[in-house]
């Protein structure tokens, strides 16, 4: 069995590279988040570097490193990759060991994961093949509002009357918000109504695997408040956040990393 | 669409499995000599053996367009057909193998119907009438109802009543619905005379019957001995198999073929040879594959130890009919019917055991898991055929509540290549292990027996 | 007599004014959606440019996205029916329109100066003029010149996702796996023109077929829709203005249906304000 | 609260459409709830249960369907399993699936495996109008009966079914001539009345039904103002509208919706049954034979042109009858057998020279402004 000092969990998405630096008793130490500009091999170079240098390490010095994502496979040197869903699994279970459902509202799609009380996947559904009720939504809402995505909760929540929208397309959704904001309905209308929409996939993704006593909630989404508390109502349930949403599949990557090498061994 | 991916057929673990094929060929070759030397033709549905082999024993060569439509996808060559049938106004939601067939027949027709030179594994013939079938989809009457639109041939629905679960063992039921399968068969009958201006060859017919029998008893065997673990054969094995005891049965080369099939499993069997090296996890299938991505099966035996141990209902033969029930038949329609409704109810005292519906696409799998000691399904929705994906989530359901079995759900098609993403179906695969590795250990503490 | 004509798109409006003739003036505006509800200053300053005033015009009509309400129009008219009459009076032996716009596309099938069949894709934005602009914008490049740099592949990326947002991360995939830009973006015009041509079909393309919309000016997408039609497609010189251009056509047979009364009292109803949009609340 | 008559009555039905299933059970009356037109009405209303039509629901996101039904099936039917999912059926005392289609007949099942009523039924439908079909489905509605029967406590007599059959068959007069109002231009009845007044019908009690039909012929009749003249008056070909939404979106585009072939209209109520000695016959061969929809195999013809006419010529007497100048194909998303019928239709209708507008839809509320372009440049076509 090899003996860890040091590790590393890349996580290299399609909009964010996302790299932790972990010590030998799984001890996170820094971690960095870096957008992919256009280039999986160099976003994951450099938020790894970035994450180094916040541990104040050197490459040299990590015994393993663990990748996921889409752009896993654009990682330099050597890496063990691991899928997105088992990497989340892995993550949210080290940071919420009582965490048995997982929302992940990533960029691209949203997922439920059930997980084992060890942090194995124990069941999962993904919207795939249309990026409807994805994450994005939350972005483009974000820039076509100007205003930070953390902000969005604040305004849904004094919504009175929320805009029902008749696109599930995040780039209709788009051109809709655009002209209700020109109209002048409420911000705080528009984004409930949106907030709502989502929430109601999200629920009808929940259904399908059951839901449990003790949920969580990951990915870029989580870091709108609003949503997370419509998600809250919606599924009857207290969602656990993480510090930092971003990096939960990056510690899995770590962790899982790990593992995979002892079982080889 | 020149597409870059590879085609990526799968190696297939028999032997003989690799003959397959031929009679896949065979039956498009035998139907181009017939049409050539002036013998009639049919296109005909997959109806689980109740009117092909009557039309066989008129003397007619049988084409079939769902299976035409998975070679045309195998091949990679659908694409063409499925924008022609689109463009004549066809949802795209429809059956991907009836617009692969309303494209083709529309591709027939503009060439005066003689076979285009380009036409995948050499091309259908004309027909001189079309044979639907009620059971499984409405697609299966409708989508040969439209190719009138085409071609100016008759077509005939051959009845296959469906009963509920509750239903079947309501008393009479069962009678009256084989009474009224065997009256239609008799219709049927009465059709083909006129058509062809000649009598039922009742002798052939019985020929044929036998034949079939036989063929399938060994497909059945076949079957049972894939229980064995290690399996001696997965489902990319099967999909070749089905050829000859789905389309041909009452073919004595099929028979011949079956023997050989089971000799080789057999001995598999008894040497436990496995399928898939290091067999870890036993999968089941449902319903129906990628035809044009088969070998990702053969990726996922070799990175993850997958075995498909067991795969789609439909498409396998029954359990032979009782010996004392089959002895009081003696008029063969009678035996057809009864055969072909025993396909589709044998596994409704299964459902009324778990108080379930529908007794077929489900209830099999009910039983199928214990058998096959299977750790998880593999479910494939296909965006184009609502029969083969209607009762997945509910299957799902039902598997996890009744046995702790998990499943995961890959999307794709049968023909369009375009809406199956490998490598997610990868990424699902991976975290699906530690699934199944979590429900093996739930089932061990909840006594399940696997 | 003048006559006007509108086209409140998605994100441009377009104004044409004409006389019994000809064309006067034509004005294309990108309005963008926050800007949509402007519609009217771009007609105020068309009249302007032209240096006329509102009451000269005769008869208004409306069409486009935005043609719900028009308080400075006097009747609106689909797209649909606009699109075919403004290519028609362009080129008379029209039988087929693709028209390729930022938020939909349609064909329409023209017999005898009349819509005879139409088609337009729905709920998703897969096959329509957005999902180049998107990836565009991942490739930071203009819209305007991705057209012209895809004409320099030489072997067109695959592209399998429908999805715009997906195809843009599949743009970032065969990126980062060495392919060339001008490759993945013929791709893309390749899956878009595919895409295209696959709704078109169903209303049976024949000659002679007229591109038009924003698309129609997008070279590449241009070459592979023609290569899948099987014959070159005709370019009106301005792609984008045949709607305006058949909503002042029908303004003037409108016109000239009226009764005098009518037009009088239809013109003093007219106010220059802000149009309604249709996904408005009612 | 006054009570309302009428177009106003049928309306505020159509809003709250268990209502009286909800009182009658309260009453200690029995409900049966029933998919399509095919379980015959007949045998319900002989045992003095209410016939409740399960329909979905427009404006309901769909938030369970997801966990029974893929997505690639029928919307109907997905709404359906979900809203019953939800509890909207749970006062059912009878359910009665039905083989209809694939949809109906895979959401009877998986309904059935989930939901449990005290009756519960799942009645094959063949596939062709052979007479084999006919006599073998005659013996289903005798098994459908006779589960009815237990529920219910009682015997059904064939004097009883024959009651019931007249009742049933007055009200199908009725509608015919609530649709005949519909001959002159413009139309006595708007097309989103009618779906009010044939859902209403639907979900009371036939008897309560027939008054209700007779309040709203005399008051069409009488009224100064209906639907206004417009251009397109319009056949809608199609599974169904069960909803103004739709019908009132299309009714602003400048048609008029006058007659149509739909399951909520005309197939439910265009034919008798006939009044035979033994009542199952005439069920039988009125619900097997005579209700007319795609899913029903009919033999090939000789020829193509008898074929096409034996499947679609009763269309020919509607657009004569109606004046009809345009053809709208509602397609509810992934219905098989309204989908293989489309090009064969739209080309026996533009042989009459009548344009055809095919539409696909969600059966969503939110996503039918999309839709009005559509509509409306339709309208733009029509003479």
């Amino acid at each position: 069995m090899l003996q860890i000092s040091f590790k590393a969990g890349i996580d290299i998405g399609s909009v964010m590279a996302k790299a932790v630096i972990m010590n030998g008793d799984d001890h996170v130490l820094s971690y960095g988040i870096r957008p992919i500009s256009g280039s999986f091999a160099r976003a994951a170079n450099n938020v790894l570097t970035e994450a180094l240098e916040k541990a104040g390490l050197s490459y040299d010095q990590l015994d393993i490193v663990g990748a996921t994502g889409l752009g896993a496979s654009f990682v330099n040197g050597p890496h063990i990759e691991s899928a997105n869903v088992t990497c989340q699994s892995r993550g949210m279970n080290y940071l919420f060991p009582s965490v048995r459902i997982i929302i992940e509202i990533g960029d691209q799609s949203s997922r439920v994961i059930k997980v084992t009380e060890s942090g194995k996947v124990a069941d999962c559904v993904i919207n795939d093949r249309c990026a409807a009720g994805s994450g994005r939504i939350l972005q483009i809402i974000s820039k076509v509002l100007q205003i930070n995505i953390n902000e969005l909760g604040g305004l849904s929540v004094k919504s009175t009357k929320p805009v029902r929208f008749s696109t599930a397309c995040s780039v209709f959704l788009e051109t809709e918000i655009i002209s209700r904001v020109a109209e002048g309905t409420k911000k705080g209308d528009i984004i409930a109504g949106l907030h709502q929409a989502i929430a109601s996939k999200i629920l009808a993704m929940i259904r399908k695997v059951k839901i449990e006593e003790t949920c969580g909630i990951t990915g870029g989404g989580a870091k709108d408040a609003g949503l997370v508390e419509i998600l809250q109502e919606t599924i009857g349930k207290e969602l656990l956040v993480p510090e930092e949403p971003f990096i939960t599949a990056a510690i899995g990557a770590a962790l899982l990393a790990t593992e995979k090498h002892n079982t080889l061994d | 669409m020149e597409d870059k991916k590879k085609k990526k057929s799968s190696a297939k673990t028999l032997q003989t499995a690799r003959e397959a094929g031929n009679f896949g060929k065979k039956i498009l070759t035998s139907a181009r000599e017939a049409a050539e030397a002036g013998r009639p033709v049919v296109w005909a549905m997959v109806d689980w053996w109740l009117g092909t082999t009557i039309a066989k024993a008129m003397g007619m060569e049988i084409c079939y367009p769902e299976n035409y439509g998975a070679l045309c996808a195998a091949m990679r060559k659908a694409e063409p057909y499925l924008d022609y049938a689109e463009g004549d106004g066809v949802p795209n939601t429809t059956c991907g193998y009836a617009r692969n067939c309303i494209g083709y027949t529309r591709k027939l027709k503009e060439n005066n119907f003689v076979i285009p030179e380009d036409a995948p594994g050499g091309g259908m013939p004309k027909p001189l009438f079309l044979l639907a079938c009620g059971a499984a989809c409405d697609a299966r009457y409708k989508w040969f109802q439209s190719l009138g639109r085409y071609m100016d041939v008759p077509v005939w629905t051959l009845e296959f009543p469906q009963t509920g679960v509750m239903e079947y063992f309501m008393p009479g039921n069962k009678k009256d619905n084989i009474t009224f399968m065997v009256q239609e068969l008799r219709a049927f009958v009465s059709f083909l005379e006129k058509l062809l201006g000649k009598k039922m060859n009742w002798d052939n017919l019985e020929a044929k019957l036998d034949t079939l029998f036989k063929t399938h008893r060994l497909a059945y065997e076949v079957d049972l001995l894939r229980k064995a673990v290690p399996s001696p054969a997965v489902n990319t094995d099967f999909w070749a198999l089905m050829i000859p005891h789905l389309y041909m049965p009452d073919d004595p080369e099929a028979l011949e073929y079956y023997q050989r099939v089971y000799d080789e499993v057999k001995y598999k069997v008894d040497n436990k040879i496995g399928a898939v090296p290091n067999e870890k996890y036993r999968m089941i299938f449902s319903e129906l594959p990628p035809w044009h991505t088969l070998g990702v099966f053969d990726e996922y035996a070799e990175k993850y130890g997958v075995a498909f141990a067991m795969e789609s209902w439909n498409y396998h033969v029954p359990s032979p009919l009782p010996e004392d029930e089959k002895e009081k038949i003696h008029d063969p329609l009678e035996l057809i019917a009864t055969y072909s409704y025993h396909k589709f109810n044998e596994y409704a005292p299964v459902a009324l055991e778990h108080r379930m519906e529908p007794s077929l696409f489900t209830a099999p799998y009910l039983k199928y898991v214990k058998d096959y000691r299977i750790d998880g399904l593999f479910a494939h929705p296909l965006i184009s055929c609502r029969p083969a994906t209607y009762t997945l989530m509910h299957l799902r359901n039902l598997l996890m509540e009744k046995f702790k079995i998990p499943s995961v759900i890959v999307e794709g098609d049968i023909v369009d290549i375009r809406v199956f993403n490998e490598e997610e179906s990868h990424a699902k695969m991976e975290a699906f292990i530690e699934t199944m590795d979590h429900y093996r250990e739930i089932r061990k503490k909840e006594g399940f027996e696997w | 007599m003048l006559f006007a004509g509108i086209d409140i798109g998605s994100t441009i409006t377009k104004v044409v004014i004409k006389d019994e003739r000809s064309i006067i003036l034509s004005t294309i505006r990108p309005t963008g959606a926050e800007h949509r509800r402007l519609a009217h200053e771009v007609m105020r300053d068309t009249l302007e440019k032209a240096g006329l005033d509102f009451e000269q015009i005769d008869f208004i009509v409306a069409t486009g996205y935005g043609r719900i309400n028009v308080p400075f129009a006097d009747a609106q008219v689909s797209e649909i029916t606009c699109h075919m009459r403004g290519v028609s009076w362009l080129f008379p032996n029209v039988r087929t329109v693709i028209d390729i716009g930022g938020q939909d596309s349609k064909g329409i099938k023209v017999v005898d100066g009349k819509v005879r069949n139409f088609i337009m894709n729905d709920k998703c934005a897969a096959g329509t003029g957005r999902f180049l602009e998107i990836i565009a914008d991942t490739l930071g490049l203009k819209l305007e010149e991705i057209g012209d740099i895809s004409l320099r592949s030489r072997e067109p990326a695959s592209i399998s996702k429908t999805c715009a947002i997906f195809a843009e991360q599949e743009v970032l995939l065969r990126l980062s796996e060495g392919a060339s830009v001008p490759d993945i973006l013929a791709g893309l015009h390749k899956a878009l023109a595919d895409r295209i041509f696959a709704m078109v079909s169903k209303i049976r393309i024949e000659r002679d077929v007229v591109i038009t919309g924003g698309g129609a000016k997008n070279a590449g997408l241009r070459k592979w829709l023609e290569e899948r039609i099987g014959f070159p497609a005709v370019l009106p010189p301005e792609p984008l203005i045949t709607g305006a251009l058949g909503a002042s056509i029908l303004a003037q047979e409108m016109a000239a249906k009226s009764v005098e009364g009518d037009l009088a009292l239809k013109k003093r109803a007219r106010t220059m304000e802000a149009a309604t949009f249709f996904d408005d609340d009612q | 609260m006054t009570k309302l008559k009428g177009l106003a009555r049928a309306a505020q039905i159509d809003k709250n459409r268990e209502e009286r299933a909800k009182e009658i059970k309260a009453e200690g009356g029995k409900v049966a709830g029933y998919f399509c037109c095919y379980p015959p009405l007949e045998l319900m209303t002989a045992l003095d249960y209410m016939p409740i039509r399960i329909l979905g629901d427009m404006n309901e996101p769909l938030t369970e369907a997801d966990s029974y039904l893929p997505t690639v099936m029928c919307c109907f039917y997905r709404s359906i399993m979900d809203i019953a999912m939800k509890g909207r059926y749970n006062y059912l005392d009878a359910f009665i699936g039905a083989h209809a289609c694939d949809g109906a007949e895979r959401v009877s099942y998986i309904w059935r495996s989930y939901l449990k009523s005290p009756c519960s039924f799942y009645l094959d439908i063949p596939h062709t109008n052979h007479a084999a079909a006919i006599e073998f489905f005659k013996k289903q509605l005798i098994l459908l009966n006779g589960e009815l029967e237990k529920t219910a406590g009682k015997t059904a007599t064939a004097a009883m079914i024959r009651e019931a059959v007249k009742l049933h068959n007055r009200q199908r007069a009725m509608v015919r001539q609530l649709y005949g109002l519909n001959r002159n231009d413009p139309p006595a009845l708007s097309g989103s009345e009618m779906v009010q007044v044939l859902v209403a019908v639907m979900c009371i009690p036939v008897k309560e039904g027939n008054a209700l039909l007779e309040e709203v012929i005399e008051e069409v009749r009488g009224r100064a103002k209906g639907p206004e003249k417009k251009k397109g008056r319009i056949l809608i070909w199609g599974s169904l509208i069960d909803d103004t939404a739709m019908t009132k979106l299309i009714e602003s585009c400048g048609l008029n919706i006058v007659i149509d072939d739909t399951a909520i209209g005309t197939r439910s109520f265009w034919v008798d049954v006939d009044e035979t000695d033994d009542p199952y016959e005439g069920l039988a061969i009125r619900y097997l034979d005579k209700v007319v929809c795609p899913r029903t195999f009919r033999d090939t013809k000789n020829t193509r042109r008898e074929d096409l006419d034996h499947r679609f010529g009763y269309m020919k007497e509607m657009i004569k009858g109606w004046g009809v100048n345009g053809v709208y194909f509602n397609i509810i998303r992934n219905c098989d057998p309204h989908g293989y019928e489309i090009p064969e239709l739209r080309d026996y209708f533009e042989q009459m020279n009548l344009p055809v507008l095919v539409v696909e839809q969600d059966y969503a509320t939110t996503a039918l402004e999309s839709l009005r372009t559509r509509f409306q440049a339709f309208a733009e076509s029509i003479g």
